[in-house]
């Protein structure tokens, strides 16, 4: 991977348009193009905001304070963004899908997220590293 | 993100415009729930200014359909293109909720 | 990726079993432990069967003739799978999970290959390239 | 793999040794299939000596089951252990499955 360009905030949603920025120009400056940047940004809110949420929760439910480092780098023609937190771990490739073929009644409200990770991006890959969870998105300029 | 109304007989047609995000999705949500509680029971959301929905804005859509549902409303979206419309169809929101090409196919359908 | 060992061979059950020694000799020879290493052949053997089953399926819905290419390549610690074959374009990541919480009557026997694959692996990455469908599995020496 | 077979009273102990895979799964199947044509209503699948299963082994088992289900007859898995528990666990198995942690138990439960 070259061409690495680093950000790190704190964990809450106050950052959020920062990153997306961040994220979003360096795909810019890839060549992507503008509805493949925003299926980019689609991805990386989702697993951002999950991040803020849940990753710093503590057992009583509570959301403690910590970081998240968001990463830009090429493979080739691929961009590959990696998003690093220090909260529980949790892989977002084990994690079921929502039925999404089930009536508007048995719909349950969330479980949206992780989906369209899945169905936006080329390569998904999770690692637990040093109390780390690093998830990284591989993203090629067509979905395919 | 951007809202405006206008209503048209006992329709409401409420437009969307810019990014429903996590940022942005518990304003439309808390302004779609005041409006239910204000007696509309008739809705078309039209999203043909929409550029950008996320699962938060996917969420705030799924939960204000079973608020309008519970009072015996109804919804229709218009206008759906591009990244919002392959978003919608991924996570099977054409299979439970009623879509429509224009704002005036839905007004009529509605 | 380093280390590469390819094989090639007619996309039929009947090479499954030479595949998978293939693969978990490799790993063997990697330190992966046996545990793990069911969990990789699982993971292979999901992604070949549907190979065998799927890729090369004509309009008819007959089977044709094709071959299938297992490369195995370490990346550091890590050990990379990656499959590619000529048929159908098919995108594991973007097929949603079955619903392993409903009761025997509505389970329908179907689609729990996919889901294991993305349970097993640490990272999974597809794409389509020149014609060809190439599924790259990162395999770390645990789950975890 | 290798299907061994012991009755007690009424019940029928299927013992099944090494690999359940996409290779293997069809003979399994069209044993269970055979027994159950011949009339067995309790079956304890013991798979204390199974190394390995994968979705086509989940699959026979899943269609054993609904077999056996629509002649009334029950069916206990016993002795799961590592590998083939941890596929039992992911794949909801535990969940739609009686299984028991002996044969011994299996057969005096079933
Ligand atoms: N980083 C994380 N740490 C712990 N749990 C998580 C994390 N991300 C997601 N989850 C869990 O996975 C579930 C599904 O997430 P997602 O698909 O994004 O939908 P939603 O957040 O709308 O429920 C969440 O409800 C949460 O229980
Ligand atoms: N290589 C492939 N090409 C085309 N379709 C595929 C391919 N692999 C899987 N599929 C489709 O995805 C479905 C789910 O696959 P899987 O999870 O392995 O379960 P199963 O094969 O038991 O149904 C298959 O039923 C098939 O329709």
């Amino acid at each position: 991977m070259e061409a690495l360009l680093k950000k790190q905030v704190p964990a809450n949603l106050e950052n959020l348009n920062d990153l997306m920025e961040f994220i979003a120009s360096y795909a810019l400056a890839m060549g992507f193009e503008r509805d493949r940047i925003g299926e980019i940004e689609i991805a990386a809110e989702e697993a951002l905001v999950n991040i803020f949420n849940y990753a710093y929760q503590n057992k009583d439910g509570a959301t403690e304070t910590g970081d998240v480092e968001v990463a830009c780098g090429k493979d080739g023609e691929s961009l590959i963004v990696s998003i690093t937190d220090e909260g529980l771990p949790f892989n977002i490739l084990a994690k079921a899908d929502p039925d999404i073929s089930s009536t508007l009644e048995e719909r349950s409200i969330g479980g949206l997220g992780i989906y369209m990770i899945k169905q936006f991006m080329n390569g998904v890959r999770y690692n637990r590293e040093n109390g780390k969870n690093v998830l990284t998105l591989t993203i090629n300029k067509h979905r395919g | 993100m951007e809202i405006t109304e206008r209503k048209e007989n006992n329709v409401i047609v409420v437009s969307v415009a810019g990014r429903l995000d996590a940022v942005t999705a518990t304003g439309f949500e808390k302004h779609m729930s005041t409006l239910i509680s204000g007696g509309e029971k008739k809705v078309v959301v039209d999203l043909g200014s929409l550029e950008y929905i996320s699962s938060a804005g996917l969420r705030g859509i799924l939960s204000t359909a079973k608020k309008l549902k519970a009072e015996s409303g109804a919804m229709y979206f218009a206008g759906l293109r591009g990244p919002v419309a392959e978003v919608f169809k991924i996570s099977g929101f054409y299979s439970i909720f009623k879509i429509a090409d224009s704002v005036e196919t839905a007004i009529k359908q509605i």
